[in-house]
């Protein structure tokens, strides 16, 4: 294959990778507008984690090298994941590494990491987050796939890839089945992102915590890695949605006219998305614990039904 | 390579096993000490592991062998037969007991209970009776060998008999094995098809009406479930695992009841030539029924073997799964699917039998470092017994089914098997479908949780109790440790060539293969029926991980001068952290019994917020205990009350039934 | 005389025999058992005899001698000696009372007779009627052993059901061959033997002949 | 015929000086010499084939030889035990000389009659021989004189004598329909003439014969609902001979059954023979298995199992056909090695502990390890489990009943599991376990139990040519 492929593989991984923080910071500055207040400014999430790479670590004495290595693989991890996804162009060279059970096995495996680096302290918020952490995967994890199966379904293939050509380059079909895909997409973002109603990111209010608590021991680099793939992760699901459920505008493979019109189409997307997701927050209060299982069941129900409507109204009986 | 110039291999398959009764015997008559007994037998009966899965290697591909030894009964000797089917569990019996034998020797050097020379007697009687069982080619060699294994491993179970739980445990095991036995005898009956002839090929020879060939199916069913533990004949599997010692529970649970899913296999897809869709849907459903009932169950568990053993319910729940997909496609001669659904079945099978053995083989180290069972007690393992700690976080994560170890491989075809089921003809699977893969789905994340509570509760945080004299595992036991870890990640990287190796002996099953789809991808890439419609490709991950990992450590050391500073933990600021202040076991599982309650039979009580001494106290018990077997304990009992009463001592009360016997007969034969 | 009158005379021998069953059935002292025992004994030696007579037979007044001999001579006299020894004159208390004993008895009769109809047409001998009534008697001392409650009862009914079979041999068959009598009657003697060994011990151990201590050994 | 010789001698010689020291000793030698013998005299049938002796009184052929073989061999390892194990009973003061004097001269007593049972050709002196084994064998369960062994004995005595009482009118009757086509005389008792003649017999009263000789000698073999004398007598006697009781005389007794049998299915060219020995048979298996469960007495559960094995042996038999009869066949040997050896390991046990409450009993392994895994392994194997030989032919029996009678199978397995779980239940409970057995001065007899529970694992692995054609040829003369 050509070196083009490899650029644009390239391109998109590093846009993607630097413009997470980007996204965070509009999502918040979007949740101050709509809170009257003058946010700190996108450029806020770029700040912190300089601040944090030039800091000194501190690490608890009895930290074990589980604790050292789970924010690189966390952060590798993810990058990996946000350059599989198509957002710019729909061939990318790693694209056939992984397609969407793949995806999410690789989640599963940073989050892992995650919760074992929240045990290893053996302090009692580390182990409270990481088990609130898997509980919470464990529901949206099967949600997710179910999710993805929808799209999967109509394209007859789990490739990203390929299921965007089929969504965004055929002639333009509406499925009924991926509305409801879509709005159990929107749950599980909510609930794997930490995102206001399940988490709050912004708190360190010790009973509410879920994905803070894990990370509580981390400093420094070590902690700037964890934000980092945590910012990529939000824009790896925002683009992952765009990809599913708004796939028009993503370049067919390497038509190099069509690139520059896409990030512009990209861009606008994720501002949308942003924005939407900071009034969505907004809107909803956060929820008990307990309530987060009910909550993500809904959503689960919700794409199993997306497959069972695809195959009631969209696969023709032959 | 073809079998042709390796003929004699079935020979030395055969030898092996032979090997293994000849060092038991040999280690029965040897007196010596304890430990150097151990260190000498186990890793000799290692290195006949080893011969049997190069020995088996070539028929996976070869052609078929038989030969017929002169023992066995008059009319029906001893038939022995080599084909891909056997092959293949052959060699995952030589591969992974290779491993677990190694262990073996330090084990049983230094732990403390039952005589060595009989254990090395039992075990490798064991590891022989499982080797007959797959080369049987008749059904009286297949029984000795199947009721031999379920009796070497009672007496393995049972080895610390002097505690009444672990009598009580191998009991159960017993009988289970018993009953699961009289079907498979069952099953046999029926397959011989009234001429009396018990050798398999006679079997292949007939076919059955369909009614019939369903009966012995689900005959079948029941009887290799009893052994690898389906719903609801799982009963004593978490009662027998955790009662043996560690290798002998990593035995049991890695390759016996493998041994049983090769059984269903032959019977099913060998013996019975047609296959009906709707067996291929209730292996499917008792397949999820019994993956999730494991995966919640192991999520309650406070002790480690009991949580292992339950989540060895789960995956066999989803290998059973997996067969009743590849029925299902196979009786609607879907057969490239039906390949595929095989395959990931078949790739599970070893993967499972290699990470739970490596897993069983850790918490036994554990147990000789701390001689503690229960998670209540453990903790921070990983600063005391690194070597241990880092093998087990590769197992622990390949049963997470996290790529790119091996067990997200095979879950991953088996996705792809579930999301090609749409191309039924028949739409009530069709929607069936959706639901099987959200159970599905399920049951493999809430894997990763408990796998997570396992890990992260046993080998890291604080040591919940003083844990004494914690001191990493022998030489040997890291040796076998490290043999499973490596296969796990070999085959998690390279699944490609796993897959290509099983392709005969799918092919030979269900006449699907999945050649063309992988020829058309490269062999770095997993593909379901075809590389455009989904691929994966493990190694790339890897290196893409790597790369990044490498790249930004560098990054970040460009920025930074790397030094770290050691101190408290910060916890929020709270001061006076101590270990209870962990999650426990209980706390773990607490929300799974919230969430899932009506799967368990609860008993708990709270204490009240304004308790002094305050106690909680929680039991969780197995419906399918109340449901099932005790309803049929209470059966017999009435039964046998009422037939106790026919024996009354009184001479008057014999002599008039011997008088009524002789009138009632003398009528009848007027 | 004629074979008729034999004939005759045998089935009143066999009526006699019946009789004698059923008496014994519903016999209730020991004494009376015993002559009855004895006198049926007597019937069997003169049947026998009368069988050598009337077919001429030598090796059966050897077997009715020796019927004579055990039968009504050592037997009675080994079984009085016992019953004086162990002083159990009093009466026999039977478990069923003796007319429902006597109709079951009756049935019992019955059927023998309707089982033994088709043998007896084949059964060629001068005595092809007798059969029935042999087997009849066996079923009606099974019946005896069942409904007493002492010891020493139920072996008169056990040498009676004994006599039984062996009306039923001579009269059906002309007795079995030599070898099998003489063991057959060793056997019976030692049988007697042992009974009253066993009625010491009995008596050592309980000190009665009530049988109802031996019911101790069943499944609770 | 010193097969017979020698036991009778020795009951003599015993009778004179069984109370000696040196008693137990020539009782094993005599039953030795009585092995070899009966060793020469199997080694000649299978050289020559069948044959009759002594103006044809006695009948040698493939059927009885064996049986003569293994009641020779059973005797001759019982009487091994049994010096060990009247040694400690004499110690104990539980017998006094004189019994012993009885007990050794009955023993010997026992093993002529049956096996002079097993070698007449006459069909009454088969009879005659039933009796005095019954007769020979109810002083010793009685020899304790304890309230419950007389009881048993009582029973024994009287439920077997009527028994008995029923096969001499069914013998009567079988000379009756004999002596219509041989003529009266000694001729038409032996069986070879009678086997000759069979298909002229009358068939109506080979019909009742049959009725009364399987409620007569079927009371012996323990038949349900015959049985109940069995296992009183099994757990009261002392307990060599509970083993020779369950291992041997069962075995005769359905020998005579099985004999008399041939001549009804010659008579009648019916299955009914048959099928009253498979209900029979299915019968015992099923109660016997019920009443399993319900044993606290440790002998009395080993006497219920000889009830459910002589049920599957009398089933198979019913079934008849080469492999059926040829499994009953081995079933029976099988099953009278194991079950002796059982009875050998039970003894020792009872000994060791002091009491037959299996509750009582517990960790023999601990104590005595030879004891343990030898009632252990001596219980799986009893069970069917491989690779024993009674699975080898509990397999043949229900294979061949998946064929021919498919309906019994479920019965029988269902049976065979209840069976399984009460039996292995208790056993393991006696064997595992804290120990409650102490020493003994004297070591147990494991020559025994083991040399039969080696052959049992023989049988169930490689069943040696020239033994395999016996029971066929054996089997073969059974149809």
């Amino acid at each position: 294959m050509n070196p083009g492929y490899f650029v644009s593989q390239l391109l998109q991984t590093l846009l993607a990778v630097f413009l997470a923080p980007l996204m965070l910071g509009w999502v918040n500055q979007c949740r101050a507008w709509l809170q009257n207040k003058s946010g700190p400014g996108l450029l806020q999430p770029y700040r912190l984690l300089l601040k944090l790479f030039l800091k000194d670590a501190v690490i608890a004495h009895n930290a074990s090298w589980l604790f050292r290595l789970a924010p690189y693989v966390v952060f590798s991890g993810m990058v990996l994941a946000v350059s599989i996804v198509p957002v710019l162009a729909t061939d990318l060279p790693f694209s056939p590494a992984a397609d969407v059970i793949a995806l999410v096995g690789l989640f599963a495996t940073a989050r892992v990491f995650m919760a074992l680096a929240g045990m290893d302290i053996g302090t009692a918020f580390g182990s409270m987050g990481a088990r609130r952490e898997m509980l919470v995967a464990s529901l949206a994890e099967p949600a997710l796939l179910m999710v993805f199966f929808t799209p999967a379904l109509i394209s007859q293939s789990t490739a990203l890839t390929t299921i965007v050509e089929a969504l965004g380059h055929r002639e333009l079909t509406l499925y009924p089945s991926m509305a409801f895909a879509a709005v159990a997409f929107l749950m599980v973002l909510l609930a794997e992102n930490a995102r206001i109603p399940v988490d709050n990111p912004a708190t360190h209010l010790e009973l509410t915590m879920i994905h803070e608590a894990m990370i509580l021991e981390y400093s420094a680099r070590h902690l700037a890695l964890m934000e980092w793939a945590h910012a990529i992760k939000l824009m790896t699901y925002i683009s992952i949605g765009i990809a599913l459920f708004v796939p028009w505008g993503i370049a067919q493979a390497g038509d190099w006219a069509m690139m520059p019109l896409s990030v512009g189409v990209l861009i606008v997307k994720l501002a949308l998305a942003g924005a939407g997701l900071a009034g969505l927050e907004m809107v909803s209060a956060k929820m008990r614990i307990f309530r987060v299982p009910e909550f993500l069941g809904m959503a689960f129900l919700l794409a199993v039904l997306g497959m069972l409507t695809h195959f009631l109204l969209e696969v023709n009986p032959t | 390579m073809s079998g042709t110039q390796l003929l004699p291999s079935i020979y030395l398959v055969a030898a092996v096993p032979l090997f293994w009764i000849a060092v038991g015997l040999i280690g029965l008559a040897h007196q010596t000490q304890r430990a150097e007994h151990a260190r000498l037998y186990f890793p000799l009966g290692a290195a006949g592991g080893l011969v049997l899965a190069m020995a088996a290697y070539p028929a996976l591909s070869g052609e078929v062998h038989a030969i017929v030894l002169p023992l066995g009964l008059p009319d029906l000797p001893f038939h022995l037969r080599l084909d891909h089917l056997s092959a293949f569990f052959l060699i995952l019996l030589g591969a992974v007991s290779a491993g677990i034998s190694l262990y073996a020797g330090d084990y049983f050097a230094l732990s403390r209970y039952g005589n060595v020379r009989l254990i090395c007697l039992q075990y490798h009687l064991f590891l022989a009776s499982m080797a007959f069982v797959l080369l049987a080619d008749d059904a009286y060699l297949f029984m000795v060998a199947w009721e031999s294994m379920a009796l070497a491993s009672y007496f393995l179970v049972t080895t610390d008999h002097e505690v009444d739980e672990i009598r009580r445990a191998g009991f159960l095991y017993l009988i289970v094995a018993h009953i699961g036995a009289i079907a498979i005898l069952l099953c046999f009956g029926t397959l011989q098809l009234g001429q009396w002839n018990y050798t398999f090929d006679a079997m292949r020879g007939n076919t059955l009406a369909t009614g019939w060939a369903a009966v012995a199916f689900l005959l079948a069913l029941v009887g290799y479930g009893a052994k690898a533990g389906f719903l609801p004949v799982h009963i004593w599997l978490p009662e027998a695992h955790p009662a043996a010692p560690s290798p002998v529970s990593a035995l049991m649970s890695g390759v016996m009841l493998k041994t049983a899913i090769y059984g269903l296999l032959r019977v099913t897809f060998d013996l019975l030539h047609q296959q009906i869709w709707w067996w291929g849907v209730a292996a499917l459903t008792l397949g999820l029924l019994t993956a999730l009932f494991g995966v919640m169950f192991a999520a309650v568990q406070t002790d480690m073997k009991r949580l292992l053993a339950y989540s060895s319910i789960e995956n066999i729940g989803i290998i059973l799964a997996g067969t009743g997909l590849a029925i299902l496609f196979h009786s609607y001669n879907m057969n490239v699917l039906a390949a595929l659904a095989l395959s990931a079945t078949l790739f599970h099978c070893i993967n499972h039998a290699l990470f739970k053995s490596l897993l069983f083989l850790t918490t036994g180290s554990v147990m000789h470092a701390t001689s503690h069972r229960s998670l209540g007690k453990l903790g921070g393992l990983i600063r005391s017994m690194p070597w241990v700690a880092a093998i087990a976080l590769i197992g622990t994560l390949a049963i997470a089914g996290l790529p790119p170890l091996n067990g997200f491989a095979s879950e991953w075809m088996l996705f792809q098997a579930f999301l090609l089921t749409p191309n039924l003809p028949n739409t009530y699977l069709n929607m069936l479908v959706p639901v099987g893969t959200a159970a599905f789905a399920l049951a493999v994340a809430l894997a990763g949780y408990v796998m997570v509570k396992f890990y992260g509760i046993v080998f890291l945080g604080l040591p919940r109790e003083p844990l004494a004299h914690a001191h990493d595992a022998g030489l040997m036991e890291r040796a076998g440790l490290l043999w499973l870890a490596l296969w796990c990640v070999v085959l998690g990287v390279l699944p490609v060539f796993a897959v290509s190796a099983l392709d005969p002996l799918v092919h030979a099953l269900t006449e699907g293969s999945l050649q063309e789809s992988m020829r058309k991808s490269s062999w770095l890439f997993l593909t379901a029926s075809s590389p455009e419609k989904a691929s994966y490709g493990p190694l790339l991950f890897l290196l893409g991980i790597v790369l990044v990992w490498l790249a930004t450590f560098l990054l970040v050391r460009r920025f930074y001068h790397g030094r770290v500073r050691r101190a408290d933990p910060w916890d929020c600021g709270f001061a006076g952290l101590n270990a209870r202040m962990q999650d426990s076991a209980e706390g773990f599982g607490q929300p799974i019994k919230q969430i899932f309650e009506p799967f368990f039979r609860l008993e708990r009580s709270h204490p009240s917020p304004f308790d002094a001494r305050p106690a909680y106290f929680s039991r969780i018990d197995d419906r399918f205990w109340y449901w099932v077997y005790v309803p049929v304990i209470r059966l017999t009992e009435t039964l046998s009350a009422l037939v106790g009463w026919l024996h009354q001592g009184r001479i008057h009360v014999y002599l008039i039934y011997s008088f009524a016997t002789l009138l009632v007969l003398l009528l009848l034969i007027q | 005389m004629s074979l008729s009158f034999t004939n005759q005379l045998i089935d009143l021998m066999a009526a006699l025999l019946l009789l004698i069953a059923f008496a014994m059935l519903s016999q209730r002292r020991i004494l009376r058992l015993i002559h009855l025992f004895a006198a049926q004994g007597l019937v069997l030696a003169v049947n026998t005899f009368i069988v050598a007579y009337a077919i001429a037979r030598p090796e059966l007044y050897i077997s009715a001698l020796i019927t004579l001999v055990l039968k009504v001579i050592v037997l009675p006299w080994l079984l009085h000696r016992l019953i004086d020894r162990l002083n159990v004159r009093w009466d026999v208390e039977t478990l069923i009372n003796i007319p429902t004993t006597l109709l079951v008895g009756i049935v019992v009769v019955i059927i023998a007779f309707n089982l033994a109809l088709p043998i007896s047409h084949l059964a060629g001998t001068i005595t092809r009627s007798t059969l029935g009534i042999a087997m009849a008697s066996v079923l009606l001392s099974f019946l005896m052993m069942i409904t007493r409650r002492k010891a020493v009862p139920q072996v008169i009914g056990f040498l009676a059901m004994e006599n039984g079979l062996f009306f039923a041999a001579t009269s059906a068959t002309y007795g079995m061959p030599m070898v099998v009598e003489l063991g057959i009657g060793l056997d019976v003697l030692v049988a007697t033997f042992i009974f009253g060994i066993f009625f010491f011990q009995i008596r050592e151990t309980f000190d009665s002949l009530d049988i109802h201590h031996l019911e101790k050994l069943k499944d609770k | 015929m010193l097969v017979l010789g020698f036991p009778l001698l020795g009951a003599f010689l015993l009778a004179l000086w069984g109370n000696r020291t040196w008693a137990a000793e020539m009782n094993a030698s005599m039953s030795l010499l009585t092995l070899l013998a009966a060793a020469a005299l199997t080694a000649r049938t299978i050289a020559l084939g069948p044959m009759t002796e002594i103006r044809e009184l006695f009948l040698v052929d493939a059927f009885n030889v064996f049986l003569v073989a293994l009641t020779a061999l059973v005797g001759f390892t019982t009487s091994l035990f049994s010096r060990v194990y009247m040694r400690v009973e004499q110690e104990r003061g539980k017998l006094s000389s004189a019994q012993l004097r009885l007990y050794h001269s009955m023993y010997q007593m026992f093993m002529f009659t049956m096996l002079l049972a097993l070698l007449t050709n006459n069909v009454g002196i088969l009879w005659v021989a039933m009796e005095a084994a019954t007769l020979a064998t109810v002083l010793l369960v009685s020899l304790y004189r304890t309230p419950a062994s007389i009881e048993a004995a009582w029973k024994y005595f009287i439920l077997c004598g009527v028994g008995i009482a029923q096969a001499l009118f069914g013998t009567i009757l079988v000379y009756l329909a004999a002596e219509k086509v041989l003529g009266a005389g000694g001729s038409s008792l032996l069986w070879t003439h009678l086997h000759a003649v069979r298909s002229q017999l009358e068939p109506n009263v080979l019909s009742i014969a049959f009725v009364f000789l399987l409620v007569g000698y079927g009371t012996k073999v323990g038949l349900v609902p015959l049985h109940n004398w069995l296992p009183d007598a099994h757990a009261e006697g002392p307990t060599p001979i509970s083993a020779v009781l369950s291992g041997l005389l069962l075995n005769v007794a359905l020998y005579a059954v099985v004999r008399n049998k041939i001549l009804v299915d010659g008579a009648l060219a019916s299955h009914l023979a048959g099928n009253l020995m498979m209900g029979f048979g299915l019968l015992s298996v099923v109660v016997a298995a019920f009443f399993l469960s319900r044993q606290r007495d440790v002998k009395r559960l080993f006497a219920y199992s000889s009830i459910e094995h002589m049920g599957i042996v009398t089933f198979a038999f019913g079934m008849g056909g080469p492999v059926a009869t040829f499994a009953g066949l081995l079933h029976m040997t099988a099953h009278s090695l194991t079950k002796s050896a059982i009875f050998f390991a039970v003894g020792h046990a009872a000994q060791k502990t002091g009491t037959q409450l299996i509750e009582h009993i517990g960790g023999l392994i601990n104590t005595s390890p030879a004891v343990g895994w030898g009632l252990m392994i001596g219980a799986l194997a009893i069970l069917g489990v491989p690779p024993f030989g009674v699975f080898a032919s509990e397999f043949l029996i229900l294979t061949t009943a998946m064929r021919d009678h498919p309906w019994a199978t479920p019965i029988l397995l269902a049976a065979l599991g209840v069976a399984f779980a009460s039996i292995f239940g208790k056993v393991q409970s006696m064997v595992f376990g804290e120990s409650t057995a102490r020493r003994l001065p004297h070591p147990p007899a494991a020559f025994p139990v083991f040399v039969h529970l080696a052959i049992v694992l023989a049988l169930g692995i490689y069943i040696p040519p020239y033994l395999a054609d016996w029971y066929r040829t054996a089997a073969r003369m059974l149809g």
